[in-house]
This record gives structure tokens, sequence and C-alpha cells, in this order.
């Protein structure tokens, strides 16, 4: 049997039951059980014409606690923060608040589907770049992610639009710097990590 | 008994099964009661306001020799009525009663069981304290006025009236628009049965022109209300309709004249997609059937100058450009307002539906005038553009279950898009989708009906619209409404292409709503449906007596509902006035004489202007009559001479003192 | 809240129309406020008399709301304005006599504002927790009113 | 009024053509704007994606150096979405979450000895443009009238939602108002807050293109000549992936547009000489359709 069919049924020990409430204590995460699937958020999404598990679904298995299909799903990684769901939802849940905490999960656990190593790569990038230099220098993000990532053909044509970049002075390699990184990564680094925020948030009374 | 008799107090605590017994250590509030000044009996039982309930009380009057009854229970606003009743049962004077809500202020809102009984302990002191100062009193009988006052037109006000005629009685029912008939009027049929809604209703918009007891004021509002339960005043305001009504027989020679040879106004009546002339008929079985002149259009009305043929084709010369706006006033014991509902308005408030950006967007009140036979184009269905559409698509929940335009669900809408959804097929044999997010069919016979339209055919697709464009991404789209939307039964978005998008709109309070209450004297929720006063209880009565509540004004309801409420409404209403008379609550203030130094601090005080001034004496005096009892002439008199039954200075002095001698 | 921190002592003089049936609905409605609210139902806003205020702080009162219907709502059209009015002079008196103005409270509640006698107790409450219990140099009181009291 | 002024990495450098245009058309409105001194990166959307805490914290400091430098009430003026977004977000959460976000973004900003109040107003320059400075004084300072020229205003998802309050979020006019102020003509279209995919161009570029696609075939089959952005971004998505679109075959023509920063277009009516404005800095020619 179980060599031509998978098992699709789910026990409740499959599950993490507790993925929702983890979720919903992240500042935005609050209303996530307010969801009558209607599909707006769906139906409104740019992207969900591509995504393995439209918005609606997420939530709905997040509520469930598919917490391993929703954090490998490419749904998360095709989010492009547009805020579209989140302006139409009609119980007011801040759903692209919910993508970025299920993202932060994945990359959490370093995990996402292989077609889109370039995400966390390039999020990965940006944040290192921030990180040293207090700010972000364009020509160079796209630089390392592409050696890094593509196949050097796929590079070369994406190139053919960063050369005219460069040719037309929208592009340089200098590099963006603030005056001092290091107060910078100290301010970071007081913010703390957003997983002991969570037990705080829990006392945390929102509005509206 | 006198008030100077040496108090001999009962209390008793409700246990209201589990309501209050939960939260409240009900023996150790009875063990508390004992020790209180005057109580010689204290007792605690499951239901007090059952019968055996009812029973104690009265057996422990009789054997104690009691002469003051303190119940501690749930909110006087329940049940007060029901224990003063008992106490008189039991031999007494009904005021020498009180109550002490440790159910609602209490049990409900307390977390932890030793402050709930702390609390509870302190109430029942509070009224414990105040019942040895009460008084014997009695009640004024005032006469009711027998006639009522209906205000609104549709089929709740309707229903009302010829129930409340048909007893007898003399009804004025006010209408705002020129015509009755209200929302229903404008529908072609109506679920679950598809019955024609002009053979259910002109019939009795007929009856109530021509019912002895009825007097019919249209295009008329309610100006001014005042009195009270059984005697209210009213003022009611008629605009000129510029047709002596009684004159004019329906004929319409005189629209046939105007010298408008085209109808060519937007016709308010069909929503604007219709025309009509400076004189016209809303529709054809209008009632009254009487044409009205707009002065916004009529040239001569506007301008002060046409040649006036509708006047020469009149032989009954009953139009009279004289007319005035006139005031009349009524006398009536009760009042039933039934203002009904406003359909949802979705321009510039959900955007992404694109009314009134795109054409063939339509709301579900248009798609009903044009379902209508006597509607703007007698029924016959087409787009903008004259086609028969060949793909609708009825847009469910629109303003409604959205945080951010009306929270609601608005219960008819469902049901009436599946009313939609055959009419159109049955017309133009479209294909007919329904975009829902659940489907609401809670009824005798409806969901009977949602399954004959899923056999039908209609197309179901759960999932709420996200929006509605015109940009299209295939051919087939190309010049069509694109419908986007998650088809969440399969989890996938789909795109679908119509000739035409219905949006069923949800019902919202009228617009005036919060003017209208605040004129009769009730209470409305933050939205504006208007609130009755227990929705188990009391469900349409109001917390002014003589005020009651029928159809879609209190919340969205659909017809049937209407109906039966419009019912209950008028019988509530006939009982107040079969009794004859109402008893006053003894709460009326009064001048002691001997105190009052005729500062004349109090005569400014009452708006109802029952504070004169004896000036042989030079005295204030009460009337009585008039005086509502809001007692604030009482506190404004520095001299003590101003006083009001049944919230005497001292009970009050006493109640406070007991409500903080417990921690 | 914890056990020993201070509790006091609120009366609540609630007209009957609004603010006492709001206080119901918030029952109906299960919502749960600090247990330290007394409630005296009145008819009208406009039947406190500011010696009714005086005679709660008197008698151990820390704090004392009053609610009515909302301005232009009120049952008897007018009442709440001359509350109003009372109430403005008596804070005046309340600072005179050395009483933190912020132990005496007015609010409009409609009867169907639940929520808000839930949100105004709680903030009398802590309010009043926070500047503490009242303590009184003996209150001036009307003579006559002094016999009735003496029971 | 002294405005100040928050470019955000992108206008330093692909997004230059906005930087000069915006300052040239303040310059030419006779309004003050400064830099905010020593400003850092907002973080974008991928901040967000690692660590909300800290993506709080990164925006904060530009909030905290604006107050310090602009004092209370500073305006504080961010033309790329993304940067527009990303602040009045973390303003908004330091309020709503004062707990989680505000005493957090309070004490990491304490670390860099640093304070914010939050008195800031984030503001973007369409609503300063339109309803600071006002449609009228920038219909009387326009010297080449635009008549003819038919603009589709593309506004982005991220300027009109979720924070703004200065337009409606489906279809926002103020763009297409101070259009209107230059002569030139804003078509209507539906789609002006729809996605261009710009912030998933440069990872998952396929699924990105077909959202440009559909933004460039409909402007044009509403007849416009020209979109114009409110971000650097959105620009650089609709304008330079126009011949990858080719490449993936599109025919000549079907998906072709000059795309211009509003503020480009404004100078232009303003009168402000085209080598101030970044012309030359487009794929598309500019010049040629004025
Ligand atoms: C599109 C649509 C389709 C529907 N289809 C169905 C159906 O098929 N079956 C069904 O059961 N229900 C249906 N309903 C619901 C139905 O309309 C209501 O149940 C019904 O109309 C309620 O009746 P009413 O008398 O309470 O209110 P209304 O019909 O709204 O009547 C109120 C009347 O009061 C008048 N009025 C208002 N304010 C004042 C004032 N201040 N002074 C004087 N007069 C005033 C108004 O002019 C109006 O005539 C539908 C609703 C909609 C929106
Ligand atoms: C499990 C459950 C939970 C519910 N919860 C709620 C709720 O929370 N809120 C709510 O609003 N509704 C609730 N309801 C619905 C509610 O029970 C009904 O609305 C309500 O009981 C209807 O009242 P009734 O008087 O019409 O009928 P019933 O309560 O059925 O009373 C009919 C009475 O008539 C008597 N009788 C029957 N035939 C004869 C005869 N031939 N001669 C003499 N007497 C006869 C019966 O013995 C009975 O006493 C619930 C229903 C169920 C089943
Ligand atoms: S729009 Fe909101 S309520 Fe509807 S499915 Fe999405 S998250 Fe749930
Ligand atoms: S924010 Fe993400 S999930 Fe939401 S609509 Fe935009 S792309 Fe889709
Ligand atoms: S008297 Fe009131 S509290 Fe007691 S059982 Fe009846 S309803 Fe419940
Ligand atoms: S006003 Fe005269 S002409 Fe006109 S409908 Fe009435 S009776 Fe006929
Ligand atoms: S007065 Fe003139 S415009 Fe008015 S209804 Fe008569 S004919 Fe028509
Ligand atoms: S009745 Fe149906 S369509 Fe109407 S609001 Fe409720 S669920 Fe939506
Ligand atoms: S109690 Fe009120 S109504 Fe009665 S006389 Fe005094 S002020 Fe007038
Ligand atoms: S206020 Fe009192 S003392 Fe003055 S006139 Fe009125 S009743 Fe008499």
């Amino acid at each position: 049997m179980s060599e031509r069919f998978d098992r699709q049924i789910k026990y409740e020990s499959d599950l993490d039951l507790n993925f929702a409430h983890q979720i919903a204590s992240f500042p935005g995460g609050e209303r996530i059980f307010d969801c009558i699937q209607c599909g707006t958020c769906s139906g409104t999404c740019p992207l969900s014409v591509y995504m393995e598990y439209t918005p609606r679904r997420i939530i709905a298995m997040t509520r469930a606690g598919f917490k391993d299909e929703v954090v490998r799903s490419n749904t998360i990684w095709l989010c492009s923060s547009c805020y579209s769901c989140t302006v139409e939802c009609p119980k007011e849940i801040k759903l692209t608040d919910i993508m970025y905490a299920i993202k932060r999960q994945a990359i959490r656990e370093n995990i996402w589907p292989k077609e889109f190593k370039m995400s966390p790569m390039m999020t990965g990038e940006f944040f290192k770049l921030v990180e040293k230099n207090g700010r972000n220098s364009e020509g160079w993000l796209m630089m390392n992610l592409y050696m890094k990532s593509m196949a050097v053909g796929d590079a070369l044509k994406i190139a053919g639009i960063g050369m005219k970049m460069f040719a037309k002075k929208r592009m340089s390699l200098k590099t963006e710097k603030i005056a001092d990184p290091a107060e910078l990564r100290k301010i970071l680094d007081a913010a703390g990590s957003e997983m002991e925020l969570i037990k705080e948030g829990a006392k945390e009374v929102v509005h509206g | 008994m006198t008030a100077t008799e040496t108090p001999r107090i009962g209390v008793y605590v409700c246990h209201c099964g589990i309501n209050i017994a939960s939260r409240v250590n009900v023996k150790e509030v009875v063990e508390f009661a004992r020790g209180l000044p005057h109580v010689v009996v204290a007792s605690e039982y499951k239901y007090l306001c059952s019968d055996p309930g009812q029973e104690l009380i009265r057996a422990d009057m009789k054997e104690h020799n009691l002469n003051r009854i303190v119940v501690a229970s749930c909110s006087p606003l329940m049940h007060e009525s029901t224990f003063r009743r008992v106490t008189a049962e039991g031999g007494q004077n009904e005021f020498l009663f009180q109550m002490a809500n440790i159910r609602e202020h209490v049990s409900w809102v307390t977390e932890d069981e030793g402050e709930a009984t702390s609390k509870s302990k302190a109430l029942v002191a509070g009224a414990v304290r105040r019942v040895a100062f009460h008084e014997p009193l009695t009640r004024e009988k005032v006469p009711v006025n027998p006639n009522v006052l209906v205000v609104g037109g549709g089929i709740a006000g309707i229903q009302a009236a010829l129930t409340m005629a048909d007893a007898g009685k003399k009804v004025y029912l006010v209408e705002r628009e020129p015509t009755i008939g209200g929302h229903m009027a404008k529908f072609d049929k109506t679920f679950p049965t598809l019955d024609c809604s002009a053979c259910i209703l002109t019939p009795k918009m007929s009856m109530v022109k021509s019912h002895p007891n009825i007097e019919m004021m249209t295009l008329s509002e309610v100006a001014e209300v005042h009195g009270y339960v059984g005697n209210f005043k009213v003022k009611v305001k008629k605009n000129p309709r510029y047709i002596k009504e009684d004159l004019c027989v329906g004929c319409l020679e005189c629209i046939e004249s105007c010298v408008y040879k085209e109808a060519k106004f937007p016709d308010e009546y069909n929503l604007g997609l219709g025309k009509r002339k400076p004189v016209y008929i809303p529709f054809p079985q209008a009632t009254p059937q009487v044409v009205l002149v707009d002065p916004e259009t009529c040239l001569y009305l506007k301008k002060g100058k046409c040649k006036q043929t509708c006047l020469e084709a009149c032989d009954r010369k009953a139009i009279d450009f004289e007319q005035k706006e006139e005031i009349s006033e009524l006398d009536v014991g009760a009042i039933i307002l039934a203002t009904g509902f406003k359909a949802f308005d979705p321009t510039n408030r959900l955007p992404q539906y694109g009314y009134g950006f795109y054409p063939e967007v339509y709301t579900s009140l248009e798609i009903e005038r044009l379902l209508n036979s006597a509607g703007p184009t007698s029924g016959e269905l087409t787009t903008k553009s004259g086609q028969v559409p060949q793909t609708v698509g009825i847009v469910h929940c629109v303003g409604s279950r959205d945080k951010k335009t009306n929270v609601w669900c608005s219960r008819v809408c469902c049901m009436y898009s599946l009313k939609l959804a055959h009419l159109i097929e049955e017309r133009t044999g479209a294909h007919v989708y329904n975009f829902y997010i659940d489907m609401r069919t809670p009824g005798k016979g409806y969901e009977e009906f949602y399954e004959r339209l899923l056999q039908e055919g209609m197309r179901p697709v759960r999932g709420r619209v996200a929006a509605i464009t015109d940009w299209a991404m295939t051919p087939e789209e190309e010049g069509k409404l694109v419908i986007r939307v998650e088809d969440t039964m399969i989890g996938v978005v789909r795109r679908i292409p119509v000739d035409m998008a219905v949006l069923s709109v949800g019902l919202e309070p009228q617009p005036d709503a919060k003017e209208v209450r605040r004129r009769f004297n009730i209470s409305c929720s933050p939205e504006g449906w208007f609130l009755e006063r227990h929705p188990k209880l009391a469900p349409v009565s109001t917390f002014t007596d003589g005020v009651f509540l029928a159809g879609a004004c209190q919340g969205p309801k659909d017809i049937p509902d209407s109906v039966a409420q419009a019912g209950a409404a008028a019988a509530e209403a006939l009982a107040l006035i079969d009794r004859g008379y109402v008893e006053m609550e003894p709460n009326t203030a009064w001048i002691e004489e001997e105190l009052c130094s005729g500062c004349k601090s109090c005569s400014g005080q009452c708006p109802y202007n029952a504070i004169g001034f004896d000036d042989e004496k030079a005295r204030a005096m009460i009337n009585e009559a008039l005086c509502k009892g809001c007692g604030t002439c009482v506190a404004t008199c520095p001299s003590g001479a101003a006083r009001q039954k049944l919230f005497l200075d001292k009970q009050i002095y006493e109640e406070i003192r007991g409500v903080l001698s417990y921690v | 809240m914890s056990k020993n921190e201070f509790q006091p002592k609120i009366v609540a003089f609630f007209c009957n129309w609004c603010t006492y049936t709001a206080a119901d609905l918030a029952g109906i409605s299960r919502m749960k406020y600090a247990p330290n609210i007394r409630v005296v139902r009145l008819m009208c806003s406009g039947r406190v008399d500011p010696q009714f205020i005086l005679a709660a702080f008197r008698e151990g009162a820390d704090g004392v709301l009053i609610g009515g219907c909302h301005p232009g709502d009120c049952h008897y059209q007018e009442g709440n304005y001359k509350a109003l009015r009372r109430y403005k002079l008596l804070k005046q008196v309340l600072k005179d006599f050395g009483i933190d103005d912020k132990r005496l409270r007015l609010e409009w509640i409609s009867a169907s504002e639940g929520d808000k006698v839930k949100k105004v107790c709680n903030e009398m409450v802590e309010h009043v927790r926070q500047l503490g219990p009242l303590k009184l140099e003996p209150l001036p009181l009307k003579e006559s009113l002094k016999a009735e009291a003496s029971y | 009024m002294k405005y100040l002024y928050y470019p955000g990495c992108s206008l330093k450098v692909t997004g230059k053509p906005y930087e000069d245009s915006l300052l040239a058309v303040f310059n030419a409105l006779e309004e003050e704007i400064e830099e905010v001194n020593d400003w850092n990166c907002c973080g974008a959307t991928a901040y967000s994606a690692v660590d909300q805490m800290k993506a709080f914290a990164l925006a904060a400091r530009n909030l905290a150096l604006a107050e310090e430098q602009g004092g209370e009430k500073a305006e504080l003026v961010a033309p790329c979405a993304a940067c527009y977004l990303v602040l009045n977000k973390t303003c908004h959460s330091i309020q709503d979450y004062p707990a989680r976000v505000g005493l957090q973004v309070k004490r990491a900003l304490k670390a860099g000895n640093l304070t914010y109040k939050g008195t800031v107003n984030i503001r973007h320059p369409l609503d300063v443009f339109a309803n600071d400075i006002g449609l009228e004084v920038i219909e009387k300072r326009v010297k080449n009238k635009l008549a003819g020229l038919k603009v589709a205003c593309y506004y982005g998802c991220q300027i009109v939602r979720p924070y703004a309050e200065f337009d409606d979020q489906h279809q926002p006019m103020t763009m297409d108002n101070i259009i209107k102020a230059l002569g030139a003509e804003p078509v209507n279209w539906s789609l002006k807050t729809r996605c261009c995919g710009g912030s998933l161009s440069a990872t998952v570029s396929d699924d990105a293109l077909s959202l440009s696609r559909i933004l460039i075939k409909e402007a044009k089959r509403r007849g416009a000549d020209i979109i114009t952005t409110a971000c650097s971004l959105c620009q650089f998505n609709l304008e330079c992936f126009q011949e990858k679109l080719k490449q993936k075959g599109d025919q000549p023509g079907e998906t072709e547009i000059p795309v211009a920063y509003f503020t480009q277009i404004m100078g232009k009516a303003l009168g402000i000489d085209e080598a101030k404005l970044g012309f030359k800095q487009s794929f598309m020619p500019l010049e040629t359709l004025f």
C-alpha cells in the first residue's frame, strides 16, 4: 500500500496545535482566529495564482496546526508584501504580517522550496549588508546574489539589464555606509530576539 | 401600615439556578442579611421568580408579620414588577419592597467569588437600609387614549395598522414617501415561495386606504412627540403634494399633458433607472393612487412660469399649486415605530466592486426594480447596452459581515440572492453564479428553496468576491466584467467573466434613525437599530412605555418575521389600550410647603413646566399630573422642600450608607 | 489584581434609562470588571444632589461616579445638563475641601454601551486606587439632613 | 515649513532621477527640504522576514534622527514606497503594541544613545504636493502645459495601503489630480494599486514579470502614452524589464511604454531643465514625449 499511496489523512499527533498561538503572539498576528475563510485575501492577492496554498488556506492550515506544510510552502516566498490581503480582509486580519511571521519560522528552521533559494539568500545578503554598513548598496547586492545563485547564462541575461543600469548611472559598486555602523549594531543587538518577546506579548492588550 | 411602624424586613436571595450561585456564596449573603437591622427573616431559593419562590415570600410575610421585603436577584428592570406584586399579595403595599441587583451587577461581571460575595452583601445592606424608610404609595391611574400612531408604511407598519384597525382602534399611519408599501412594494417576487409581491401587498395597501379606522398620511413625518404612555401628543408635518388627494382619481391625464412631452427626470422610486415627469405617480399601484408634483422639477413651482397644461387637463380640479406644508396634532395612547431599513449603498464604500464606475454593476435593489413588471423596463432584464445578459454574477455579503462596513449578517440577502438567481435565469436564460461566504437559509422552506436552485443549475462559488474589474486576461474576458474570487471549496482563484454583476447589498439602519429615536425617546444600538426592551422578554417593547417596534427598524429581518413582529407589536398596543388605563409609577415630586422658602430655584429646572408658584403664599407648587419624576428640582432645592416619592433623600442616604457599610 | 492592593469603594449614581441599563447589558454580555463599584439607581442624573456625593465621601467612599444619558438623549430632556452643571461646581467645591477632584467623575453612557460601563468602571477604580484611600476632615452637612441621617 | 527628507538606499542609486527631480521640484515650488543626517536603510521588506524586532529598531533609528534634527512634529518625506511604508508601519506598531514594540524600540535606541518620543509624521511627496502645497499653487506655477499627454498614474501597492490616510486604497486620485493640474490627462484605469511584483523581481523574476506585463498592457489599452510612478522600485521594475518581456515573446510595442517618476513630469511642466530631472537616465527616451 504505502509504496503506491501516501497517507493523506492527518492525525492530531501529526500536527503542531500550538503553532497558531505562536503566530498569534507576534505583533500583527493577533486576529488569526477571527478568520471566516471567505477567501477575499486569496482573491485579491496578485500572486495567489502561483501559490501552492492560497493565503486563506495558509490561515486555515496554521490554525489547524499544519505547521510543516505551511513553513515548507512556496506561498510565503511568493508573497510580495503588497498588503492587498491585509486591507481587504473583512475581519481585518493582518495577513502580510502573518506571512512574515511564517517566513521567519522557515528561515529559523532553514527550510524552503529549492526553487526559492534566491529569496532567503537575498534576504540574508541584504541583512548582512545592512548590518555591516547601515545601508544597502544595490549594485553589490545584485552582484552577490547573481554570482551565488544563478547559472552563468542567466546571470548574463540579467546582467544585460545590470550593465545598462551601470551605463545609465543607476547602479554603482560604491559602498554606501553610515558614519558609525558599530553603533547601529548595538541598537540591533539591544532589540533582542523576537522569541523572547512572544512571551511578553501574551500579556499585551491589542487595541482595535 | 404607616411609616412609623417598626420595620420587619424579609430578605430573599436568589440563586437563579447557577447564574448567581456559581459566583456568589449565597449562604454567606443570607447569613450576613440576618444580622442587618430590622431583618426578621432571611432565606435563599433557587428561582425566586418561579411560583414556589413567590409563595415562599408570601407565606413568610404572613407567618412573620413582615412589612418590608428585599429581594436580591436580578435587575429591577427584569423582575421588580413581579416582586412588587408578590409584596402586595402578601398583604403589604407594593412599594414596601426593594431589589438588590446581584446578577447583572455582580455575578455576571465579577471574576472572583470572594469579591462577588462581598459586593452582594454591600448591595443587600443598601437595600435593607433603604427599604426601612419606604412608605406606602398609591399609583395613579391615567386613562389611555385609544388611538394609535404607526410610523412607517412598509409591510410591518401596514400589518400593524390593519390588525389594530380591525380590532376597532383608530389608527394614524404616517409615511414619509408619497406611497405606502416600503421596500416590499419594489419587489417582483418574494422568497421562498416566489409569491408575487404585489399580489400580497397591494390588497393590503388598498385595505389601508379604504379602512374606515385608518387615517393614512403620506408625505408626512412626525415632527414632535410630547406626553407619555397613554397620552401622547404628536405633531405631524405633511409636505405639500400639490394635489388634492380627495379629488384626484388617478386618471393620469395631467401627466399625459404636462408641458414636458418626454419623461426626463430620474425617477427616485426606480432608483434612477427610469424617468418621470414633474407630475408623476411612483408606480401604478401606488397608495394612495394619487399623483404628485415634484417642486424641484416642475417649471411652475420652480420658476413660477409655465403654461400649466396639467391644470387644464384635470377635469377634477385636483391640482393645487397653493398647497403648503401642514402641521396636524394627534392624540394617541400608543405608538408603533416601523420605519424599516436602508439598503446599503456601495458607492464609494466598496470601490473594489466598481459600483458607479462600471455601468453593468447593479445593486440587488436595482435588479428588483428591473425584474418588476411594474418597473421601468416592465420586467425585462437587459444590460445598459440593451443586450440580454448571458452570464450574471451575484455577489453576496456586500456591506455586511465586514468590519470596514457593517459587521452584522443582514440575514435576508442569501435568500433574496437565490430568488434573484432564479428570476434572472427564468427571464433571460443566463447562467447565474452566486458568490457566497456561507449560504444562510434558516427558515421554513428556505433550505428547500436553496436545493431547488441547485437543481435548477445555479452555479454556486463559495468565496467572497475580491474584486470586479474590467481588464481582460483572455479573449473571452474582453468587454466583460471579470469577477475575481477564490473558489474556496477548491482552493484556487478563479476569474469569471460576466455581463452583469449584482451586488447583494445588506440592510442598514435608516440614516435618520438617531434623530427619530431621539424624537420618540427610545434607545438604539450604536449603529442605529432601535433597541428592544429585552430580546426575549419584551422583543417589541422599548424602554419608553407605550412605544413599540415592528419590522426591520429593530434589526435585519425578512418579510415573514416583519409581519410576525408587527402582529406582536399590535397585540402589545391593544393590550395597553384595552386595559383602558395606565398605572403611573408614583415617583413624582411635591413641595413640603412649610419648608419652602420661596426662592424659586426649582421652577426653572423642570423640563415639563410642572412647577408653579403660588404668589400669595410665596411657595412653589408642583402639578403632579405634569411631573414625570426626574427629581431634578429635588436635587436643586436648597431647603429640602422639594421631595420625590420613591426617591426620598433619606432613602437614598440610607442606600449610600448601606452599600458603603460593607467592605 | 492582588488581594492586598488597596480596594477603593466607589459609589455610582446611574440613571435608570441609560447607564443603569448599560450596566445590565454589561452583565448580560458577561463583561468582567472591577468589583469596587456600588450602583445606586436614580431615575435621572439630574436627581443627583451634590449632598449625595458629599454624603458618599463622608460615609467612606473613595470615589463617586455619575452616569447619565448622552447630551440630547436624556429621558427627561435635559436632566443630564443640570447634572453636568452641578458636577462642574462640585468639582470646585471638592478642591476647596482638599479632595482630589479626580475622585468624582461624570460619564455619559447610553443603554447600548455595556462595554463603556466596563471601561469607565475599570478606569475609575484604577485612578482612585492610585490616589489611595480618602482621608477626610469632617464635612459640613445640612442641618435638616443630619436628623435624617442619624438613623 | 521645512521638510526633512529620507532618501532611502534606492534613491541614491537606481532611483537617482527620482531624487534629482524631487529636489528640483521642491526647489521650484520654493519649499525647503533637508536630508536627514546619517540615515540608515529602512529595512525594506526583507528585514521583517528575518527578525521583526530588529526590523522595527532599524527603522526607528531614522525616526529618532529625524526627531533630533527636525524637532517635534517633524515632517519626514519618504519618496520610496517601501521606505514610506516601513517607517509608517514602525510608527503605528510603536503605538499599537506599546509593550512588545514600543518598549523594545525604546530600549534598543537607548543602546545607541538615541531616544524617540513618537512625534515624527511620515509623509509621501504626493501627499505633500497635493495637500500641503496644493493643486492650485502647482497649477499656477506650470510653465509648460502638458496638453494632450495621456498618463497612466501608477501608485503601486505600498503607498496607499495599509497605513496611509491621504488617499483611497483602491482608486487613489492624488497623482491623477497633480497630473491634471499640469495640464495632462490621467487615464481612467483600475490597476493603479495592483502589485507590479517589484519586491520579487530579483528573486522570482518570471512571476514578477507577468505582473508587470498585466499593468503595462492595461495602461496601453487605456490609451496611455506614459506610465508614471511614485516609487523607485516600481519604476525600475516596469521600465527595465520591458526588454525581458520582449525576450519572452511579447510583440514589439505590445509591452513598450516609457515609465517616468511623477516628479520628472512635474519638473518638466514647471519648466525645470531636463538635465536636472534625470531624463537621460531613462531606458526609453522621455524627451520626445513632451
Ligand atoms: C433587495 C432586497 C430584496 C428582498 N427580498 C425579500 C424577499 O424576497 N422576501 C422577504 O421576505 N424579504 C425580502 N427582503 C427584506 C424585506 O425588504 C424586509 O423584510 C421588509 O421590507 C421589512 O419591512 P419594514 O416594513 O420593516 O421596512 P420597509 O420596507 O423599509 O418600510 C419602512 C417604511 O417606513 C418609511 N419610513 C422610514 N422612516 C420614516 C419616518 N421617519 N417617518 C415616516 N415614514 C418613514 C419608509 O419610507 C418605508 O415606507 C429584501 C430586501 C432587499 C434589500
Ligand atoms: C438543544 C436546543 C437548544 C436550544 N437553545 C436555544 C437558545 O439558546 N436560544 C434560543 O433562542 N433558542 C434555543 N433553542 C430553540 C428553543 O428551544 C425554541 O425556540 C423554543 O423552545 C420554542 O418555544 P415554543 O413555545 O414554541 O415550543 P416548546 O418549547 O416546544 O413548547 C411547546 C409546549 O407545548 C406542549 N404541547 C405540545 N403538544 C401539545 C398538545 N397537543 N397539547 C398540549 N400541550 C402540548 C409541550 O409539552 C411544550 O410544553 C434551542 C433548541 C434546542 C433543541
Ligand atoms: S480575507 Fe480574512 S477572513 Fe477572509 S479568508 Fe482571508 S484572512 Fe480569512
Ligand atoms: S501581501 Fe502577500 S499574501 Fe497578501 S496579497 Fe500581497 S502578495 Fe498576496
Ligand atoms: S428572580 Fe431573577 S435572578 Fe432569580 S431566578 Fe428569577 S430571573 Fe433569576
Ligand atoms: S390630478 Fe387630476 S388629472 Fe391628474 S391624476 Fe388626479 S384626477 Fe387625473
Ligand atoms: S405646471 Fe407645467 S411643468 Fe409643472 S406639472 Fe404642470 S405642466 Fe408640468
Ligand atoms: S444573509 Fe447571506 S449574503 Fe446576507 S450578509 Fe448574511 S451571509 Fe451575507
Ligand atoms: S421631578 Fe422633574 S418633572 Fe417632576 S416637577 Fe421636578 S423637575 Fe419637574
Ligand atoms: S427650590 Fe425649594 S425652597 Fe426654593 S421655591 Fe423651590 S421648593 Fe421652595
